[in-house]
C-alpha cells in the first residue's frame, strides 16, 4: 500500500491509446477492467503507479495501463519490481504475472520476494497454461492435461500457487476469478496491505484451457462451490434453496478441515470456524484444501503485515549515513598514506 | 622485476642498495601471509618505494593445516624505480613449513635466499607435503641461500610474558617473521605497531604478543650470529610525481571509481550483485558506503542481481551489478533487455579461470568474446577493460560516463590479479575530473514526448517513473521508432537494429585517439594487449626498446567500440603480437576489424605472464 | 521465382503452363489461413511441383478480428522447376478482409491477381484496416488485376444444407477459397476432400460443410461468367529423382534427424525443454515419439532444460535440450558445464528476431556470435547450421555424430524460416547412413581407469553410473589430465585448455572439405552463405552465371570448426560477399580466420532476403 | 528409496582417497561420516549410487563419496539429478546442497523437484551462511546477521527451508543436525520414503558463522530444547531434572501450538499431540514453530508417499509404446506422400 493524496480519477484516465491484442473473450479483459476500475478507487495517481510484467498473455498487461509500465523478461518481473522500489520507495508498484512466469521461470523471484516482503502487489493470473507459446502444460495444469507437450497428458504434480506463497513466507494471500465482481475488494485489500500482497486470479484461457474453472466460476451453483472468506465471519457457504447452508469446521481429532451442515443459521452449533485471516494454521488449511469435497476458498485467505523490505533497506541506509558526509576526498585518502615532496623527479 | 642481489652488490657501501626487490612470504592458510604480505607491502609505501603485488591464495576457506594445496602465497616486488608487476621470480622465500617450500621453491631465482621455519618441519608436515627427507638437512636446497631456525619456538619464547595457549602463541609467528623482513630491508616497525595495536585495541594481550614477536624477530635479524649469511638491504624511495599516497587494490579502486562516477553524474547508485570469486569484493567494499547514496542489494542470484539493478535505472538510479565469468554468463539473457529498453547499466567481470567453474581464485582475461559478442540478436554493447588496480579507477569513471551519456549498459572488465593486487596511488583530485551531470526528462519537450526520441548522441530520454505526464511502457519487444511501442514491422526493425549499433559505434567519438604506451608508432613490432597483461608487456618492451630493439607497446582500454584511429595505427606496425590470458580473443576482435595480421601469444595457467614470457614472445617475432 | 503470368501466355495451348507461380493466402488469424495454404502446399505437391513455402503469422495468438496485426499469411511458390525460396513476389493474393489487402498487395507484383472477399469490406472492418474508402471502389488497386466478389455469401449458400450457425458455417470461407485456387490451378480436388472427412471424422457436418464449400469454390470458377478476368494456369511436375516423397518443415525434419542420429548411435534420447517461439514444435514432435526411446522432459526453465539433458547424458543417454536466442542465453552457463565434463549433448537454437524477446515470430540469424564466442572462459565446442528445412535432417544427424564420437556439447542453429517453412523431401534410405554407434565403457582397461583418458580423437570414456567398479566424480572445477579429479595447477589447465581446443578442432578431420554449391572454385566472387539465407543465395547466383557472370555460391554447415580448405577455398576468390540476417557474424568469424576481405551484407528485418536483394549486392560487388 | 539385494559393505568402502579439503572443525566432516555410516546399514550399492550437488562447501561432498559423483554448477543439482534419475531409475541418487545453493539461486530447482516428487534424497546443509564465497549473509541467516555484504547486518526475513519444502508439496520433511548421533536414523528414514525426502540439516561453519545453532544443538540442556519427533509417539521434551517433562499441544481457539507440562508422565491428560507423520497441518505448525518459546523440532516431521515422477513417466513411455515398434522408415514415411516415377529427369 502507499501514501498519496487521493486524486480524483476515472476508469478512462488508466486506459491506453494500445490496441488490446488478447483473444477475444479472454479472461484478461475482465481483469484489466477490474484494475481499471480499482485505481480510482484507491485513490492511485497514473505517475506514482508502476506495473511490471514478464513474458505471456498475462504479461501483455502493462500496455494497456495509463502508467508508467515495463513488460520485462520471462519470470523476472519480481527482481525488476525489487530494484524500482528500492530505487523509489513511494511508487505504487504492481507486478503482473502469470502461472508459467511466476511459478516455473520466475519461481525463484516470487519466492525471495515474498520472503523479504517488498511492499507491492502480486496478480498471479492463473489459466494452467501457457497460453503465449500456444498452450503446453503449466506447473499448475491438472494432472493429466492434454497439450502439445503432453500428447499423452501430463504426469507431475500441480503447483498450489498459494500454498507456494505461505510456504514462502508470504504475509498477505488472496485468490478471485476473471469475471468475478468481488475482485475489485480482493485488490483493494491488497492494495491496502504494507508488504507484498499475492493474489492468485485464476483465468480462463478461452483458446488453449476453456473454462477449467467453470466448475466453481460459473454463476449458476456458485453459493455452493464458492466459500467467499471474510474477516470475522464464519466460513458459511451454500443457501437454504441449494441444498442448505454449509460451513467449514475443524476436525479437532485429525485437525483436517470438513464440512458441516448449519442448522437454522447457528454456525456455532455447527462448530463452523469463522475466519481469522491473521490465523496462519488456518489459512494453511484453507490454501490447501481440495475442491470438490469443498468449495473453492476465495477473497482474503491470509493478512498479517509484517515490516516490509525496502522500510528496512532506507531505515538503514539513513542509520548508516547518519552524522557521516558524502565526502568523496575523505573517502578516497581513507586508510594509511604517505606524502611525496616537492623535488623527487617525475615518473 | 628484481635484479639479483649478488650483482646489486659489487663492493661496499655497507648496506647494498638494489634497485628492486621481490620477496614472498609463503605459508599455512592459517599462518596469516597475506596479513603479513599486506603489512609489508605497506611498510615498502612508506619507505617511498614503488611496488607492486600478487596474493595467490589457495580455492579452499582453510585447508587442512600442512597440505600442499592449503599453501597461501603473497608476492611483492618493490623497488626504486617504476615497478609493474610483481616480478617474476622471488629473490627471497619465507616458507614457513614444508608444504609452503616445496610449493613456492621452484620458483626462486638460484642464489635466491630461503627462510624458514625449521621448527615445522617436523616428520608429520614432512609427510603431508609428500618430502620424504628433510629438504633442509639433505642438500636439495644447494643452489639457493638457505637461512633455517626455529621461528616457531624463538616466537614462543617471545610471547611467553603474556601467557597464551600455545596455539594463541604461534599465531604470532608471521609476525616475528615479518620483524625479521623489516630489519633485512632496514625498515621502520613502528606502522605496524601501531597497526597491531588499533588493530587488537580490544585484546590487549593479543596485541602485545604480536608487537613483542615483530621485535623479537627484528632483534633477532639484529643480534645474528655473523657466521650466518643473512644479509640487510637498502631499497630507495622511487621517483614519484608529489602528492598524497595509498596503497589500493583493484577492487577498491573500481568501487572507488563508481562513486566518484556517480558523484560526478549527480546520481544515487542501485547494485544489485550475488556474490562469487573474485568479484565478492565490489560488493562488500560498496556495502559500507551507504553515505554515498549507495544501495546494495545482495539477490538471489546473478539474474536478480542484473534486473534489479535494470529495474533500478528504470527508476532513475545508476545500475551496477558485477560478477565473474559464470554469473556474467547468466546475466546474458537480461543484457539483452538494458540493451533493448535503453537504460544506464554497468556490469563489471571480475574474470577467473574458466570454462564452467573453472579456477575461481586463479586470473584469466578468457571473457573478453562474452563481454563483446556473448549475446543472442544483434546487441551491442560498450566494453571497457582496466590494466592495473590505479587503472581501474579511472574506467569505473568512465564506465559511468558512457552509460549515462549514451544510456546503454556498459561492460567493465577487470581479472582476479587485477582485483586481489595492491599499488601505491597517487590519490586524484577529483575537482580535476569534469562533471557530466546525467539528464532526466521532467516534462514533454517541444514536439511532444518521444519515449524513443534521440538526441545528437543517438540517446533516448531517460524519464522517471513518478514524472507527471510522461507516463510509458517499455519492453524487451522490439521497439517502435520515437514511441516506443511495440513494432514487428520489417522496416522499424532495421532501422532500430541500426540505431542501437550506431549509437555504440558513436561512443567513439568521445574516447581520446588509442595512443602508443611505449616505443614508436611505425615501430617493426606491436605488443598489443588489454586488461592485466600491462605490467609484464610493458617491462618487457621497455627492456626491448633498452636493448635497442624497435618495439611499442599498445593497451587498449576501450575494447569497444576501438578508439577511431586503431586500424591506422595498427597498419603502421610491420608486425603484431597479442599476448593475452586466453586462447586468442582480442586478436579476433582485432583482425575482424582491422585486417592485421595480429599474431596470438597465448597462455591459459591461471597465472599472470612473466615478463620473460613476454620477452621471448618478442624475440620470437622479431627474428 | 515466379515469372509473371502474362509472360507465360504469349499464345495458347487453352491453359498456360508457367514454370513457376507464387500465390499468398492472407486473412484473419482466425480465417485458418495457415490451414488452406498447408492443403495447397500438399495438392502442389501432389501434382509433382517443386516448392517451398513461407508461414507469415502474428505475435498475438489470436488478435481481435480485422486487425491490421491478427494478419495471418502463407505464401507458396510452385514449380515446374527447382525452387529454393517461397519467392520474391506473389502473382496471386488472396485477402480475405480489408487488413489482409492492406497489408499483403504492396508485395503483389504489378499486373498480379488479387481475389478479395467482397463481402468482409463493410465500413467496420475498412476502418479497422485504416481505410478512408473502399479500396475495391475507388480505383487505388487499378495497377493489379482484381477479382472481387462476395466470398462469405457464397460459402453461406453453399453450407445451408448443414444448418450450421452463421458462425460456424463462415468458417468454410478457406475451403471456398481453397477450392477456387485448385480450380485455377488446374487441381484434383480428392486428397483436400479425403483429409477433410479424416480430420471431422467425428463431426460430419462440419466435414460435409467444408467439402461442399470446397466444391462450390472450384465450380464457381468453372463457371464464373467469362466476363472476369479470371484463367487456369497448370504448373507442370518438377523433374525429380525418383522415389518416395513427402513435405516435411524444418522442426519435423530436425526432429526427425534426432531420432535416426539415436538410433545410428544405439541409444535413447533424453530431451530437456522449455517452450519458446520458434522452438517449441521440437518439444512437441518429439513427445509423441515415446516408442522411439525418446523422453521428453518440459523444465521449469532453460537452466533446467539443458542441466536436465546434461544429468539424462552423464547417465547415458544422448542429452537434447532446445531454445530461441533469449533461452539459449540462459543456458550459456550450463554449456560451460558439459564443455568440462565433456558429455555428449545437442544445444538446438531456433533463431529468432533480436536482442532480447525482440521479434519472437520473426527469422533472423544474429546468434551465430552467441553459438561460438558466447561463454565464459575458453570454452570451445561444434557448431552446425541447417540451410533448409530438409537439410536440417542431416545436419542433426551430424551432430549426434559428432557429439557421440568427440564427447562434447555440439550446437546446432536453425531458425524461425527453416522451422515453420515446408519443402518436398524424399524419404531418405536409413541403411545408406553408416551407423556410428555409441560406446560406454564397461570395466577397466589395460594400465587402469582414467576418466579423463584419451582416445585418438582425444575422446574421453562414457561411463555410465551403475557400472561396476567405475566409479568416479566429474564437475565443473578444472579437471586434472587423465584422473578427472580437482586441479588447480598452471601447467595442468594450460594442458586441458590445449586438449578442450584441440579436440574440437580435430572434429575437422572428420567433415567433408568445403565444396562450392554453385559456380567455379576461383570465381571473380564468392557469396558465401550459412543457414537459411542457402535460397535466394542459389537463386541470385544462378540467375547471375545463367547471365555469364564469374559468380559462385559457397555455403557453410561446418560453423566450428570450419573445414580444413575453407581458407584456401576462400583464398581463391577474388571478391567474397557475405549476405547473413545479421550485423555481420559469420563474416567476423571468416575474417578473423584466414584474413580475407569478407564483405557484409546484411538484413536484419525480420524477413528472408529476396532474390532481388541478394542479386542487387552481387551487382554492387562485382561492378 | 531403491530396491536392490542388500550387500554387505563397510564404512570404508564409502570412503574416496581424496583429502577432505573442509575447514578443521567443519560440521560438514560429521554429516560426511553419518552418510558413509548409514550406506551399508540401507544395504546400498556404491555402483548403483550417485551424489549430485550444486556449488559451495557443502557441495564439495560427492569427492568424498566413493559412488558415481557429480559436481554441477551453483543451484543446478535438482535439475541434474532429474535427468539422471529419468535417464536411470535404478540409480539410488541423493542430492547434496546448501542454503545457498538450494534456496537461494536453485530455490526454484528445488520446489519444482519437490512438486513433481523426484524419487531422491535431498540433504540440505543449512549453516545459514555462503561459506565457499568466505561469508555473506544466506536466505537462512537470521535478521541482523553481520557479514562482509551485510557489515550493517542483515534486513531481510530469513526463509524456513522446511516450510519453504512443504509450500512446495513436499511428502517428506526432517530436521537434523551435523553432530546429532539420530542424524543416520533421519537419513534412513529419508532412503526408505519413495518420493523426494527433504532433510534440512543444521551445519556448523566454525569460520563464518560459528555456532549458531548451539543454543539447541550442544548437548547441555539438549532434552529441554530439541523435540524428537517420533510417529505415533506424543510431542515430549524436556525431562524431570530439568524443569519437568513437557509437551507441544494445541490451543483449539487459535489453532496454534502451545507448550503443555505433563504431570506425572500423563500426557493425555495434558493434551500433548500424538505425532501422525501424516498430518499434514500439523506438519505446517511444526516446521513454523518458532525456536525459543519452543524446542527445534527434528527428526521425521512429515513422511506421506505419493506417486512419484519417474514412476509416471516411465509408466507413461511404456503405456504409449505399447505394440508400436521403433521403426524409422515407418516414421519418416508418415503422412501424405507420393512418388516420382523413374524416367523424369534427375534434378
Ligand atoms: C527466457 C524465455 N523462455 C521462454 C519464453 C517463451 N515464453 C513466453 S511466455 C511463456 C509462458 C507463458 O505462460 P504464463 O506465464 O502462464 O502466461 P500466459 O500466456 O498463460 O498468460 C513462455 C514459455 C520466453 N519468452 N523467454
Ligand atoms: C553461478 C554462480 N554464482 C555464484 C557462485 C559463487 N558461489 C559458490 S558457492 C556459493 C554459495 C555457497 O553457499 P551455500 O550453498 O550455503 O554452501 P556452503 O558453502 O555454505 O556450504 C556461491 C555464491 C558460483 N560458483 N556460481
Ligand atoms: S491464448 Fe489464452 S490467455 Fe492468451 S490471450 Fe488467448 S485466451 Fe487469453
Ligand atoms: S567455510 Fe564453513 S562451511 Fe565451509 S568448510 Fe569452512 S567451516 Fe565448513
Ligand atoms: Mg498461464
Ligand atoms: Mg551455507
Amino acid at each position: 500500500m502507499n501514501e498519496m493524496t487521493p486524486v480524483k480519477t476515472t476508469l478512462k484516465d488508466w486506459e491506453t491509446d494500445q490496441e488490446v491484442r488478447w483473444c477475444p473473450g479472454c479472461g484478461d479483459y475482465a481483469i484489466l477492467k477490474a484494475v481499471q476500475r480499482t485505481m480510482p478507487e484507491i485513490g492511485g495517481t497514473p505517475e506514482n503507479t508502476v506495473f511490471i510484467s514478464g513474458i505471456g498473455c498475462s504479461s501483455r498487461f502493462p500496455y494497456y495501463m495509463e502508467t508508467y509500465g515495463f513488460h520485462t523478461i520471462h519470470g523476472r518481473a519480481p527482481a525488476v519490481a525489487t530494484g524500482v522500489k528500492l530505487a523509489n520507495p513511494d511508487l505504487d508498484v504492481w507486478i503482473i504475472t502469470g502461472d508459467g512466469d511466476g511459478l516455473s521461470i520466475g519461481g525463484n523471484h516470487t519466492m525471495h520476494l515474498l520472503r523479504r516482503n517488498l511492499n507491492c502487489q502480486v496478480m498471479l493470473f492463473n489459466n494452467e497454461i501457457y497460453g503465449l507459446t500456444k498452450g503446453q502444460y503449466s506447473p499448475t495444469s491438472r494432472e493429466g492435461t492434454n497439450t502439445p507437450s503432453t500428447p499423452y497428458g501430463s504426469v507431475d504434480h500441480p503447483a498450489r500457487p498459494c500454498a507456494f506463497a505461505l510456504g514462502s513466507g508470504a504475509r498477505f494471500v488472496a485468490r478471485g476469478f476473471d469475471v468475478s465482481k468481488k475482485l475489485t475488494d480482493v485488490l483493494k485489500a491488497a492494495h491496502v496491505h504494507r508488504g507484498t500482497a499475492f493474489i492468485e486470479i485464476f483465468q480462463n484461457c478461452i483458446v488453449y484451457n476453456k473454462d477449467v474453472f467453470e466448475d466453481f466460476a460459473s454463476p449458476k451453483g456458485a453459493e455452493d462451490r464458492q466459500l467467499w472468506l471474510e474477516n470475522g465471519e464464519p466460513m458459511l457457504f451454500g443457501s437454504e434453496k441449494t441444498g442448505g447452508v454449509k460451513g467449514i469446521s475443524l476436525n479437532h481429532e485429525t485437525l483436517m478441515l470438513k464440512v458441516v451442515d448449519v442448522a437454522d443459521g447457528d454456525h456455532e452449533a455447527a462448530g463452523v470456524i469463522v475466519h481469522d485471516v491473521t490465523n496462519r494454521s488456518v489459512a494453511h488449511m484453507l490454501v490447501e484444501m481440495p475442491f470438490g469435497e469443498f468449495p473453492m476458498a476465495l477473497g482474503v485467505l491470509y493478512d498479517d503485515p509484517r515490516p516490509t523490505f525496502e522500510d528496512a533497506v532506507v531505515a538503514q541506509n539513513k542509520a548508516a549515513s547518519k552524522g557521516k558526509s558524502a565526502d568523496l576526498a575523505k573517502l578516497l585518502g581513507k586508510g594509511q598514506t604517505w606524502t611525496v615532496e616537492e623535488g623527487g623527479p617525475e615518473l | 622485476m628484481a635484479t639479483a642481489l649478488k650483482e646489486e652488490t659489487p663492493e661496499p657501501p655497507k648496506i647494498p642498495h638494489p634497485d628492486a626487490v621481490v620477496v614472498r612470504f609463503a605459508g599455512d592458510s592459517g599462518d596469516g601471509m597475506q596479513l603479513t604480505g599486506g603489512q609489508f607491502t605497506l611498510s615498502s609505501a612508506l619507505a617511498g618505494n614503488d611496488f607492486a603485488t600478487f596474493p595467490d591464495f589457495p580455492a579452499e576457506i582453510r585447508a587442512p593445516i600442512g597440505t600442499l594445496f592449503g599453501v597461501s602465497a603473497f608476492q611483492i616486488n618493490f623497488g626504486s624505480r617504476a615497478i609493474e608487476t610483481a616480478g617474476d621470480r622471488p629473490d627471497v622465500l619465507v616458507a614457513m613449513n614444508p608444504a609452503a617450500l616445496k610449493t613456492n621453491v621452484d620458483a626462486l631465482r638460484e642464489g635466491g635466499l630461503i627462510i624458514a621455519d625449521s621448527g615445522e618441519f617436523g616428520a608429520r608436515n614432512l609427510s603431508k607435503a609428500k618430502y620424504e627427507s628433510n629438504p633442509l638437512e639433505d642438500d636439495s636446497l644447494a643452489k639457493w641461500q638457505l637461512l633455517a631456525f626455529d621461528i616457531s619456538a624463538l616466537t614462543l619464547e617471545a610471547v611467553k610474558p603474556f601467557g597464551l595457549g600455545k596455539k594463541e602463541a604461534l599465531r604470532s609467528k608471521n609476525m616475528w617473521t615479518l620483524g625479521l623482513t623489516l630489519w633485512m630491508f632496514d625498515r621502520d616497525r613502528q606502522p605496524v605497531v601501531d597497526w597491531l595495536n588499533t588493530k587488537f585495541a580490544k585484546m590487549p594481550d593479543i596485541a602485545g604478543a604480536n608487537v613483542a614477536a615483530l621485535n623479537a624477530g627484528h632483534a633477532y635479524g639484529e643480534t645474528a650470529e655473523l657466521s650466518a649469511p643473512i644479509k640487510r638491504f637498502h631499497v630507495d624511495a622511487a621517483p614519484a610525481s608529489p602528492g598524497v599516497y595509498r596503497t589500493v587494490t583493484g577492487a577498491e579502486s573500481i568501487s572507488l571509481g563508481l562513486v566518484a562516477g556517480a558523484q560526478l553524474a549527480g546520481l544515487p547508485i542501485f547494485f544489485g550483485g550475488y556474490p562469487i570469486t573474485p568479484a565478492s569484493a565490489i560488493l562488500h567494499h560498496l556495502s559500507r558506503l551507504k553515505e554515498y547514496g549507495i544501495t546494495t542489494f545482495q539477490a538471489e542470484d546473478e539474474i536478480a542481481a542484473i534486473t534489479s539493478a535494470i529495474g533500478a535505472a528504470y527508476a532513475g538510479s545508476l545500475g551496477v551489478t558485477s560478477s565473474s565469468g559464470p554469473g556474467i554468463a547468466l546475466k546474458g539473457e537480461a543484457m539483452g533487455l538494458a540493451i533493448m529498453t535503453e537504460l544506464p547499466l554497468i556490469i563489471i567481470n571480475s574474470q577467473r579461470g574458466g570454462p564452467s567453474t573453472g579456477l575461481p581464485t586463479k586470473t584469466e582475461q578468457s571473457d573478453l568474446y562474452q563481454a563483446v559478442y556473448g549475446r543472442n540478436g544483434d546487441a551491442p554493447l560498450p566494453v571497457i577493460a582496466a590494466r592495473s588496480p590505479v587503472d581501474a579507477f579511472d574506467c569505473a569513471i568512465e564506465a559511468v560516463r558512457i552509460a549515462t551519456q549514451y544510456m546503454t549498459p556498459v561492460m567493465l572488465m577487470t581479472d582476479g590479479y587485477i582485483a586481489n593486487a595492491a599499488e601505491p596511488w597517487k590519490i586524484p583530485d577529483l575537482t580535476a575530473y569534469k562533471p557530466f551531470p546525467a539528464e532526466f526528462m521532467a516534462e514533454a519537450p517541444e514536439g511532444g514526448f518521444k519515449p524513443y526520441g534521440r538526441d545528437a548522441n543517438l540517446k533516448r530520454p531517460w524519464v522517471k517513473p513518478g514524472t507527471l505526464g510522461l507516463m510509458h511502457r517499455i519492453g524487451g519487444i522490439e521497439k517502435e521508432l520515437d514511441t516506443g511501442h511495440i513494432n514487428y514491422g520489417p522496416e522499424n526493425h532495421q532501422a532500430m537494429t541500426d540505431i542501437r549499433t550506431d549509437k555504440v559505434l558513436g561512443v567513439a567519438d568521445s574516447i581520446p585517439d588509442q595512443g602508443v604506451a611505449l616505443g614508436k608508432p611505425r615501430a617493426k613490432l606491436a605488443v598489443v594487449g588489454w586488461g592485466s597483461t600491462y605490467g609484464p608487456i610493458h617491462q618487457a618492451v621497455r627492456r626491448n626498446i633498452a636493448a635497442g630493439k624497435d618495439v611499442a607497446h599498445v593497451h587498449i582500454r576501450h575494447i569497444w567500440p576501438l578508439p577511431k584511429n586503431m586500424g591506422e595505427l595498427l597498419k603502421g606496425f610491420d608486425r603484431i603480437i597479442v599476448p593475452e590470458m586466453n586462447t586468442g580473443q582480442l586478436k579476433t576482435l582485432l583482425r575482424d576489424q582491422f585486417l592485421v595480421d595480429a599474431k596470438p601469444v597465448n597462455k591459459v595457467s591461471g597465472q599472470p605472464f612473466t615478463i620473460a614470457e613476454i620477452e621471448a614472445a618478442i624475440q620470437e617475432a622479431l627474428s
